[in-house]
C-alpha cells in the first residue's frame, strides 16, 4: 500500500479517534436546499452527530430511493445548485466535519481538482460520490488528496474480498458499508447483508466503518452499532423534513437514535 | 481506423475473444455504485466467454433468423433516388419482428442471460420499442421480463404498454424526476441493484456501464455486416459513399458503423435537435458511462425532446462521443419539422412508413442531396432503425396541429 | 387431386401458362356487369400472359425479395410445442412489409397493372391491411390508389385510414349498406365500371370474378412454396402433418395450401364462427363470383360478425368451396374467446403478437392439440397471415370488457 | 343462330310491334317496396310507359349507384323480398307488360328454373339480371326461355364486336344498351358513348334497343330516342319517391318524358 493509504484529513483523524475512544459514530444526512437544511446541520451537531453528510442534488441519483430522489427534485426546483450550497456553508459554523454527498457529473462537470478546492474553501473534509465505484475512483482520490478532501468509499455486500481490502485500505474518513443490496431508504430491520460486511471490513482496515442505506430506527441502529463502528442514517430523517417536521422536531429524531447507539 | 480496433472484426470470421477495458478514448468506464461492479464484471465475462463460443453464435444467429427474420432486407429505394439525383439503399430493419432494430440485441442479452442462470430481465423504455422486445425475447426463451417506464411515457404509449403486458412482462411505472426514459433508466438500475443475483439487465443501447456499450454494438453489427455484404451485391463500388443512421442512445448508427468502419465510406450519425448529446451536450457521466450529456451549467442532466419519442434521452453511447472527437464520424442534426416531411416523402415514393427515429437519417439525406453535400450520382446507404406503426398516432397529431407538415 | 391441376405448378419450376376457365367445380365465374368482362378479360390475359414472362416473374420476384423482406421466417414454436406435445411451425407472413401476407398480391397486382399501364389502382378494405398493402404497392410503382371503405369501418380503423393517405391513397367512405367490407367491395366494382381504362381493380383476396380467384393464389402460393421448402429443411419427414390457415377470404390460406396439395399433408381452413361462409353458407353470388356466402332465407347477403376484422366477410373464395366440398381440405370454424385466448397463448409462449385473423388459425391448433385431432407428436404448419399491432386496441378493448379473456 | 334467336315471349312482342310501329319506347324502373310502388306501376302505365320494370331489391347490388342503392335499402328494411312482391305482383293488374330486375343471387337462391316459373305465374313477361353477363348466361337463359320469360340482356360502351353480335341476338323483349361505362344513376346530359353503342346494335338486330343508365331528363331520353328505340328511366324517379312524392306527381314525371319522346 502506497502512503495514500496511511494518511487522512481532517475527517478521518475526527472519526478515527472518536471510534477509538469506544464512541459510536453517527453521520446523518442532509439534502441541501430543503426548507431549513441549514439550522439542520446545527441541530444535528447538536442532537450528538459525529459529522453530517451534505447532499448536493442531482437530477438522476440511481443509488437513492423514493425519499432522497423526492428530497432531490424538490431542491433542485427551488433553485439549488453545487455553489449555491458550498457558498453557504462556511455561514453555518458546523460544529461537526461535512461531508458532501454527490453524484459524479456534479463533480466532473467543474472537473474533480476544481470541484475538490471548492470543497475545502467552503470548510468540507470529506466527500462521497455513490456512482464513482473503485476502479473508476483513482482520479477523484488523487484530486481529494491533493486538497485534503477525505475520499469516502463504498463497499457493498457484494464486493468481491479482493476489492473489499482495497476499498478498506484506500477509504479515508470512514468506509461507507452498504447494509444492504439496494439504494437509499427506510428499512424495518438491519438485513442480514450488514454484519457479515462490517466485519468483513474491519478485520481489513482500522479506519472506522459505517453502515448505511436503509438505517431508520433506534433499533436497527444499535443493531449495526453492535457491528459496525456506527451508521449512516438519512431517508428516515429527509422523509421528516418532506413531511414539513422542523429542524427542532427533527434533530430530536437524531437524538434518540443517539441515545440508542449510546445504550448498545 | 487504428483507434477502434474492437470495431474490426471482419464480418463471418470466427469468434475472436473481445479485449477491451470498456474505454473508448475519455469516454465510457463503469460509473455504478460498488454494489453493481460485481454484476457487470460477470456480465462482462459472460459475454466475452459468449462471444468467442461457436454455440452461442450459432444459438443466436438461428434465433435472429428463424425467429426475427434476419437477414432483413436491403431495399434501393427507386423512386427517391431517381428524385434526389443520388442512389438509395435502405437497410430495412423496418422488418425485424417488432418492428425495429431493438430485437437484435435483445435476443442476445436474453440468450446471455439464460447462459448466465439468470431468471428475469429487466429493462428501462421510453417509448416502448425496447420494452416490446425485451418482453418479446423473454417471452421466447421462458424469462420473466420487468420493465420500467416514465409515467408520462405510460400515457403517451398506452398501445405499446399494452403489448408488453400481452407478452406476459410487468410494466412498472416510474415517478421520479421528468418520469420519461431517463428516469425509467435510472430506476431500472436502481431495481438491478437488489436483484442483480437473479435478474439481468437488458439495457436497451449502446450506453451504460461497460460492458453494456461494447456488448450492445456487437449484438447489433448484424445490422452492419449485413449491409455490407449486400451492398457489395448490389452497388458496382461495393461499399456505398456515405453510411447513416439516426443517433439516440446510438445502437443502430453503432451496429450500422460497425460494418463500415473499415472501409473509405463517410459516416453520418444523425441526432435529433432537441436531443443532440454530441452537437449540444458536454462531456459528462450518466447511468454508468461518461459520454457527451445534455446538461445545464450546474451539472444537472437536461431533458431531450424529440418529435421521435426514441431520441428523447439526454446521452449518447460512450463510443460515438470517441467518434465523434477523432474525426471518423461526422454527427449532425435534423428538426422536427424536417422528420415528419421525410417521413411522409418517403411514405410517397417507396411505400414505407419508417419510424420517426430512423426519418432522422433520412430527413438527412433529403437535404444533404438539395445542399449538394451529398454529390449527384454518389451512393448512400441509411439504417430505417424501425417501422412507423407506433408513430401514426403523432403523425396525426402533427398534421391536425400544423396543416404545413405534409 | 387431379380435381385441381392448376395448383400443382412445381415450385421453382418454369412459369408454366394457365390454364383455366375460371369455375372451379360448380363455383367461381365472372358474374360482372357486361361493361365489367372486357376488363376483367384484359387482367385475364394480361396475368396469362404475365405470369408465363420470366422477367414478370423475376421482376416479381426481387420485389418480392428486396421491398417485402421475403422469404419470410419459418419459426419452431419451441415452447408452445413443449406444452402441446406437437411440433409446430409457424409461416411467419407477420414479418413480410405492412405486416401481412397481403403484400404478396398486391406487388404482383401493381406490377401487373403498370403492364398494363394503368396508373391508378382501386382497392376495397376492410380493416385496412389489404388498403394499406395497396398504397404501398402503389406509392413504390409509382401509381396513383383509390381505397373504398365503409364508413364504420373508417371510424374504427382510424390508423390505418391514415396510414393510406400517409402512402399517398385517397380514402373514399362508402356509405351504402352495412357500411362495412362488403360494401365497400360492392363501391369498388361499382367505381371499376367507370374507370377500367385508366385504373386496375386491385381486389385483396381469393375472390371476384375470374380471373381474380386464380391470379391472387397464384400471387400468395410463395407463402406455400417457401413454406414448403423451409419445412423440407426443418422437418425430418420434410412434408408436416397439418398444414392450417385462418380463411376469410381465403387468399393466405390459398397461398398456403396451393404449396401442399401435391403431399399428404392434411389441411385445415379456420373460418370465423361468426363469418362461416363454408361452414354456415349456401351457395350463392356475390362480387362477380359464385361460392359460399352467408345470406338469409331470401338471398339477402347477411353480415359477418367476427372479432378479426379480416374475416368480416360472407363470402369465401370460390376455390375453397370447391376444396371443401371435394373434402381435400377440412374447414371448421373457432369463436372469438378461443382466439382472444390463442393471441396471449402465442404472445406468452414464443413473444409473437399476432394478428386477431391468423388466431384463429392457432386457436384450432391449441382445441386440435387439447382433443387429440391432432395425435402427439405430429408436426402442424401454421400460417401467421399478419402480425397483431392493428389489434392492439380490441385487445384492450376485450380485457376491459371481459376479465377472463386473458 | 339457333331458333332460340328468332323465337320471343310477350314482351319481345310487344316492344317490337311498337317499336316497329314509330313509338319511342319508355320503361320507367320502380323499386318494390317503397311507399306506394304498386300505385306507380298503375300511374307509370297511365302516363305512357311502355313496360315497366319491377326492381326486386338486394343487398349488394353493384350495378346500381347511390339513389337506387339507398332505395333498395329502405325497402329491404320495410321487409320487402322476391316472394312478396311477385305475391303482390297479380292484384295489379298491369295495363303493360311487367320486366323483373334483380341480382343473381336472389335468382340462385331459388334456382333460375324456380325463379322463372314464379315470374311466370306472376304475370311477369321478362327479366333483366345485370350480374350475369352473356357469357353466363346460357343457364338463366334456358330457364326464361323454359317459362316463356324473356330475357333481356345488357351491352355496354366497352363490350366487343364480336359479344356485341351475340347479345343483340340473344337479348329478348329489348337490348339494354347501357348508355354509359357507370352506374344506375342522374346525369344530366346523355352520354357520349350511348350514340354509338346503340347504332352498333341496331345494326345487329330487329329487336328494339332501349338506352339505360343515367337518362333522367326530357332533354336527355329525346336525345337517346334519336338514335335508340327507346330509353329506360330510374333514378330521376326512384328519386322522386325518395325525396316523398307520391304516385301522381312522379307519374307526372313520366309524362313528361312521355311527351318529350313523342316530340322527338
Ligand atoms: C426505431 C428506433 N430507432 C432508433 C432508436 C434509438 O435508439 P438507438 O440510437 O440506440 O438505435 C429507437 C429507440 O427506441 C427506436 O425505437
Ligand atoms: C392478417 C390477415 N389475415 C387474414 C386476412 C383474411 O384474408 P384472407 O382470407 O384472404 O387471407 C386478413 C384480411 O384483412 C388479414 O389482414
Amino acid at each position: 500500500m502506497s502512503a495514500a493509504t496511511v494518511t487522512g484529513g481532517a475527517l478521518h483523524r475526527h472519526l478515527g479517534s472518536r471510534a477509538a475512544a469506544g464512541r459510536s459514530l453517527l453521520v446523518p444526512y442532509v439534502m441541501a436546499g430543503l426548507p431549513g437544511w441549514a439550522e439542520l446541520v446545527g441541530e444535528f451537531a447538536a442532537a450528538g452527530a459525529d459529522a453530517v453528510e451534505i447532499g448536493l442534488p442531482f437530477s438522476d441519483p440511481i443509488l437513492d430511493g423514493p425519499v432522497i430522489c423526492e428530497a432531490a427534485e424538490r431542491a433542485l426546483a427551488g433553485g439549488t445548485t453545487a455553489a449555491t450550497v458550498l457558498a453557504e456553508l462556511p455561514g453555518l459554523a458546523a460544529q461537526v466535519p461535512l461531508v458532501v454527498m454527490t453524484y459524479s457529473n456534479i463533480v466532473l462537470h467543474r472537473g474533480a481538482p476544481a470541484f475538490c478546492a471548492a470543497l475545502r474553501a467552503a470548510g468540507v473534509s470529506g466527500l462521497i460520490v455513490p456512482d464513482v465505484p473503485f476502479a473508476e475512483a483513482a482520479e477523484l482520490g488523487g484530486a481529494c488528496g491533493a486538497e485534503g478532501i477525505d475520499h469516502v468509499l463504498l463497499a457493498a455486500p457484494s464486493t468481491p474480498p479482493g476489492r473489499l481490502g482495497e476499498v478498506a485500505q484506500r477509504s479515508r474518513g470512514f468506509v461507507y458499508a452498504s447494509a444492504v443490496m439496494g439504494t437509499t431508504g427506510v428499512r424495518e430491520h438491519l438485513p442480514a447483508t450488514a454484519a457479515r460486511l462490517a466485519a468483513d471490513l474491519k478485520a481489513l482496515t482500522g479506519t472506522p466503518v459505517l453502515l448505511g442505506l436503509g438505517i431508520s430506527s433506534p433499533a436497527s441502529a444499535r443493531a449495526a452499532a453492535a457491528v459496525a463502528d456506527g451508521v449512516v442514517v438519512g431517508s428516515a430523517l429527509v422523509r421528516d423534513v418532506l413531511e414539513g417536521r422542523g429542524p427542532a422536531e427533527v434533530g430530536r429524531r437524531l437524538a434518540a437514535l443517539r441515545t440508542a447507539l449510546d445504550e448498545a | 481506423m487504428a483507434t477502434v480496433p474492437a470495431l474490426l472484426t471482419p464480418t463471418g470470421s470466427a469468434p475472436a475473444a473481445l479485449a477491451t477495458d470498456g474505454r473508448f478514448g475519455d469516454y465510457g468506464g463503469r460509473f455504478v455504485p460498488e454494489a453493481l461492479v460485481p454484476a457487470c464484471e460477470e456480465v462482462e465475462r459472460a459475454f466475452t466467454d459468449a462471444w468467442a463460443d461457436p454455440r452461442f453464435r450459432r444459438d443466436l444467429d438461428r434465433l435472429l433468423a428463424v425467429h426475427a427474420g434476419r437477414p432483413t432486407a436491403l431495399t434501393p429505394a427507386w423512386r427517391l433516388s431517381a428524385e434526389l439525383g443520388v442512389t438509395v439503399l435502405l437497410k430495412r430493419e423496418d422488418l425485424a419482428h417488432t418492428g425495429s432494430h431493438k430485437i437484435n440485441n435483445v435476443l442476445g442479452q436474453a440468450l446471455l442471460a439464460r447462459r448466465m442462470g439468470r431468471g428475469r430481465l429487466l429493462a428501462e423504455t421510453g417509448a416502448g420499442q425496447h420494452g416490446v422486445a425485451t418482453a418479446t425475447a423473454a417471452a421466447l426463451l421462458g424469462l420473466r421480463a420487468t420493465v420500467y417506464m416514465g409515467e408520462r411515457d405510460i400515457e403517451r404509449q398506452a398501445l405499446n404498454v399494452y403489448r408488453m403486458e400481452v407478452l406476459g412482462a410487468e410494466v412498472v411505472p416510474v415517478r421520479t424526476g421528468s418520469r420519461t426514459l431517463k428516469d425509467a433508466t435510472s430506476e431500472a438500475l436502481r431495481a438491478w441493484v437488489s436483484c442483480a443475483d437473479e435478474a439481468h439487465y437488458c439495457l436497451g443501447s449502446v450506453m451504460g456501464p461497460h460492458p453494456y456499450p461494447t456488448m450492445v454494438r456487437e449484438f447489433q453489427r448484424v445490422i452492419g455486416d449485413e449491409a455490407r455484404a449486400q451492398c457489395a451485391r448490389e452497388l458496382p463500388t461495393a461499399v456505398p459513399d456515405h453510411v447513416v443512421a439516426c443517433v439516440g442512445g446510438g445502437s443502430n448508427a453503432a451496429g450500422t458503423f460497425a460494418g463500415f468502419l473499415g472501409t473509405g465510406a463517410r459516416l453520418v450519425g444523425v441526432e435529433a435537435a432537441g436531443g443532440a448529446a454530441i452537437t449540444h451536450g458536454r462531456p459528462g457521466t450518466l447511468h454508468g458511462f461518461r459520454s457527451y450529456v445534455l446538461q445545464d451549467e450546474h451539472g444537472q442532466v437536461g431533458e431531450a425532446h424529440s418529435v421521435a419519442a426514441g431520441l428523447d434521452y439526454p446521452g449518447v453511447g460512450p463510443e460515438h462521443a470517441h467518434l465523434a472527437d477523432t474525426g471518423r464520424v461526422h454527427y449532425t442534426t435534423v428538426g422536427d419539422d424536417e422528420v415528419l416531411a421525410a417521413v411522409h416523402r418517403l411514405a410517397r415514393t417507396e411505400g414505407i412508413i419508417c419510424a420517426l427515429e430512423s426519418a432522422h437519417a433520412v430527413a438527412w439525406v433529403l437535404r444533404a442531396a438539395t445542399s449538394g453535400e451529398l454529390p449527384r450520382g454518389c451512393t448512400v446507404l441509411v439504417t430505417l432503425s424501425g417501422r412507423g406503426d407506433k408513430d401514426i398516432a403523432t403523425l396525426m397529431a402533427a398534421r391536425d396541429g400544423a396543416g404545413d407538415v405534409r
